[in-house]
């Protein structure tokens, strides 16, 4: 068999792994444990990269996330685990940010741009307007509103793979509703991060 | 094919019998007769029944009939010449029904039943590899391809003697008091079996019976090939006779040490099967 | 050796994703459905705990907040489990069952017992890193395949599908589940509420057995 | 005795990280001793960029809103493939017409190669994902709230 590109990339990207893999047998403390995981992480994406197609970005994209997510209900389950209820973030404690209009402006900039761009970037766009919004504020949101608003934007997400699948003359109005479902679900999700940072003013 | 399945059933359950009447006799003890496990299964039916205030109790009436359900399944795929793999599968499934059976009621007992068998479940393993590695001769994973075979070629067990020692020990591994009966050892009372009663045992007496009777005629199938009825029978009896002198002569491991004890096996039934494999593409 | 578990008896067409029944697949897949049902209309069991060797025993109480969560996730498992059973293409496969992960971790995180959660938060670290070798192997089989279509994988045309790619994807879905070596599963199994406990364990076997069907396959 | 010291490590559970670990990494190290890896040419959704294109890189072939050829597994099953791809909304449209590039990253706009596949022919995978991340959110909210 011949080496080809792809086979020296797999050599760098297995070998990176290795050392990853080998850094976390080794170690012994679960927090480092958890950080290491992270490293672990990018020579995963790395090989789905070397596909080298277009299948290759939509496949990173799901790696990604579920990386990711995976990671945000880990620490969770560590703070529970070693009773970690203090909050030591504390917003953005600049009492300037805190009372001007600054941050409201940035923020809905970030929104208005985010919803035009729409779809996965536009979603983080609009989400990290309201982290920061959220962030600087001190605002204590009702939790259950957004998450009920990001159930719904799943379900539309569902609702417009129904319709590719099995009405594919109305790829349109599908297409809309993956969008829209997709800035709204991101968005609410950024946000909700961003409301669980920012709840120490008081 | 009910009356089979009855008869499957109940013969399953005197070949339980005679492995504890054989035990029983080696260890110098007279032992129940042969059809206890029998009227065990008829008593249990007219006793009566209750679920346990602690229980959650759909589950603990469902995982009886899913118990039945599967090896009724298993039963019709053996004796339809199906796939092996379905055969495997089921058999691997049945630890969940234990555990089903241990953790529905609320007891302790039966939760640490339940958790054992679940923890054992690599002992399953030895069984597939032994699968792959008929597969590897044989091309196939459909019985009556595996039956074919053994027609051209003659018994499997001299073909792939270490496969066959595998499934004796992945048989051994589910018999009544042997070296790997961690479920049911007695510090845990009957183990996952202990807060069902009346016709809820029964209905897992009933499963046990069948199971038995899958589990052998598979072996005799796969390593020995399609033989009449009757030597059938025979080869069924004399398999759980060497089974119960296995089961005697042996101590009772603690729970860990049997789960290590079995994925040791696994490891080098997994050399064997790589072994196959790559002599056979060689 | 293609066609190992039997002909497909019926394909569904979700674009490039193919869902289709084989007889193998479709005993883990009523299995899977039977016990989401349990799940979905059984109430946990209240488990005793005894001090061995004394006469104490308590009762442990689930609360309801607790009780609905947990059957959530456990609904949610039985159902990546499923998707997982009938799924003809690796990389929604390696999808469902990292989903199948994510669940087992949070029907258990959500028991009160320091003991279950330390043992949570363990599993948990293994099944992220279980991703790894799961999206990895799913790439490999892409790329010296050109198809992730286990029904193409089957047709035996392709190139073969290189040992590594095999052993990763092997490896993941162990990792996700950790089935079938349960030992270091035990204490999660030890936490009340039966149904959703075992939907732990027959997920993460359900897994397992597909994986097997998978790798014989190309 | 080998068998009750290998057991006593198995039984901890603190020990099935660095176990799981060690068999990733000696997997990882079995494949780099089997490469090469013959690379497979004949690649689904192969990556064809014209960089001339005001579309870069989002253009896949064709002009904007006529149907674009997507090379897919089982091209009858979608016969919408290739219209998600060169759709644009009007905002897109305008940057590209004004622009040299609409030098956007991943889906910034409906339309790119990349909805294509995750939306119509492998939507079924992104359908999986955000169910993974929802699974996720919904077990730090649980555990957050709880804490709190």
């Amino acid at each position: 068999m011949m080496w080809g590109q792809y086979s020296y990339g797999l050599l760098v990207v297995l070998i990176a792994a290795a050392i990853a893999f080998i850094a976390l047998a080794m170690e012994t403390d679960d927090l480092h444990r958890f950080l290491l995981l992270d490293l672990i992480e990018i020579p995963s994406l790395a090989v789905i990269a070397l596909l080298g197609t277009d299948l290759a970005e939509a496949l990173v994209l799901p790696g990604l996330t579920v990386g990711i997510a995976e990671q945000l209900a880990l620490s969770q389950i560590y703070c529970v685990k070693e009773r970690i209820s203090a909050n030591p973030v504390h917003g953005l404690n600049i009492e300037v940010i805190a009372k001007a209009d600054a941050p409201l402006i940035i923020s809905i900039f970030l929104v208005v741009y985010g919803l035009i761009l729409s779809g996965f970037t536009g979603g983080g766009v609009a989400g990290l307007g309201l982290v920061f919004f959220f962030m600087s504020r001190g605002y204590k949101e009702d939790l259950n509103l957004l998450e009920m608003a990001s159930g719904i934007s799943w379900a539309v997400w569902i609702f417009a793979f129904f319709v590719f699948m099995f009405l594919p003359q109305y790829w349109y109005v599908a297409l809309m509703c993956a969008a829209v479902g997709i800035v709204l679900k991101v968005t609410v999700k950024m946000s909700l991060v961003g409301t669980m940072w920012g709840k120490g003013d008081e | 094919m009910i009356a089979e399945l009855v008869l499957a059933t109940v013969f399953g359950l005197l070949l339980l019998g005679i492995h504890r009447k054989v035990i029983a006799r080696i260890q110098r003890r007279p032992g129940p007769p042969v059809w206890q496990e029998i009227l065990h299964m008829l008593k249990f039916s007219f006793k009566s029944t209750w679920v346990p205030a602690t229980a959650s109790a759909t589950l603990f009436i469902g995982v009886v009939l899913v118990a039945i359900g599967i090896w009724t399944a298993a039963f019709f795929v053996v004796f339809t010449g199906g796939s092996l793999l379905v055969v495997f599968a089921i058999y691997m499934l049945h630890k969940i029904v234990e555990h089903g059976f241990g953790l529905s009621s609320g007891s302790p007992y039966g939760k640490f039943g339940g958790v054992r068998s679940v923890i054992s479940a690599a002992s399953e393993i030895p069984l597939f590899v032994s699968v792959a590695a008929i597969a590897i001769f044989t091309r196939s994973f459909t019985l009556s391809d595996i039956v074919l075979y053994q027609q051209v070629h003659g018994p499997l067990l001299f073909i792939a003697f270490p496969a066959a020692i595998a499934m004796y020990l992945v048989i051994l591994s589910k018999m009544p008091s042997g070296p790997f009966s961690i479920v049911e050892s007695k510090e845990l009372v009957s183990g996952y079996k202990t807060e069902h009663f009346g016709v809820w045992r029964a209905g897992l007496e009933v499963c046990n019976g069948l199971k038995t009777t899958v589990l052998f005629s598979t072996f005799i199938l796969v390593f020995i090939g399609q033989v009449p009825i009757l030597w059938m029978v025979v080869g069924m009896v004399l398999l759980v006779i060497s089974l119960s002198f296995a089961c005697a002569l042996t101590p009772m491991l603690s729970p860990f040490d049997s789960v290590t004890v079995q994925t040791i096996v696994t490891g080098l039934m997994l050399c064997y099967g790589t072994f196959l494999y790559v002599g056979g593409v060689a | 050796m293609s066609n190992l578990a039997g002909i497909p008896y019926y394909v569904l067409e979700f674009g490039d994703e193919l869902v289709y029944f084989t007889p193998y697949t479709i005993t883990l897949f009523l299995l899977a459905l039977t016990f989401t049902i349990f799940v979905l209309v059984s109430r946990p069991e209240r488990q005793v705990d005894i001090a061995f060797g004394g006469d104490a025993y308590t009762t442990k109480e689930i609360t309801i907040s607790e009780m609905r969560f947990r059957r959530f996730m456990a609904i949610a498992c039985g159902l990546a489990s499923m998707g997982a059973m009938v799924t003809g293409d690796i990389f929604n496969f390696t999808l469902f069952t990292a989903m199948v992960g994510i669940t087992n971790v949070g029907i258990v995180a959500a028991v009160k017992s320091p003991h279950v959660q330390n043992a949570a938060f363990q599993y948990g670290l293994v099944a992220l890193t279980a991703t790894v070798p799961l999206f990895g192997g799913a790439a490999v089989y892409a790329a010296a395949t050109g198809s992730l279509s286990m029904i193409e994988l089957a047709k035996g045309t392709l190139p073969a599908v290189p040992f590594v790619a095999k052993a990763f994807l092997v490896l993941g879905v162990i990792g996700e589940g950790m089935a079938p070596f349960y030992a270091a599963k035990a204490e999660m199994f030890r936490a009340p509420g039966a149904p959703y406990v075992i939907m732990c364990s027959l997920s993460s076997l359900l897994i397992f057995l597909r994986v097997i069907e998978v790798v014989m396959l190309g | 005795m080998i068998i009750r010291r290998i057991s006593h490590y198995l039984c901890n559970y603190e020990n099935i990280v660095p176990l799981f670990a060690g068999a990733c990494a000696f997997i990882v190290l079995i494949g780099i001793l089997l490469l090469p890896i013959q690379y497979h040419n004949d690649q689904l959704y192969p990556k064809t960029i014209d960089r001339n294109s005001t579309l870069d890189p989002y253009d896949r072939g064709g002009p904007p809103f006529a149907q674009a050829t997507i090379r897919a597994q089982y091209p009858e099953n979608s016969p919408s493939a290739g219209l998600v791809t060169s759709y644009l909304t009007p905002f897109s449209q305008f940057l590209a017409d004004t622009t040299p590039h609409l030098g956007t990253t991943i889906v910034a706009h409906p339309g790119g190669i990349l909805d294509e596949i995750l939306y119509n022919t492998r939507g079924l995978d992104t359908v999986v994902e955000p169910t993974i991340l929802f699974i996720a959110f919904a077990i730090a909210s649980y555990l957050y709230r709880k804490g709190s």
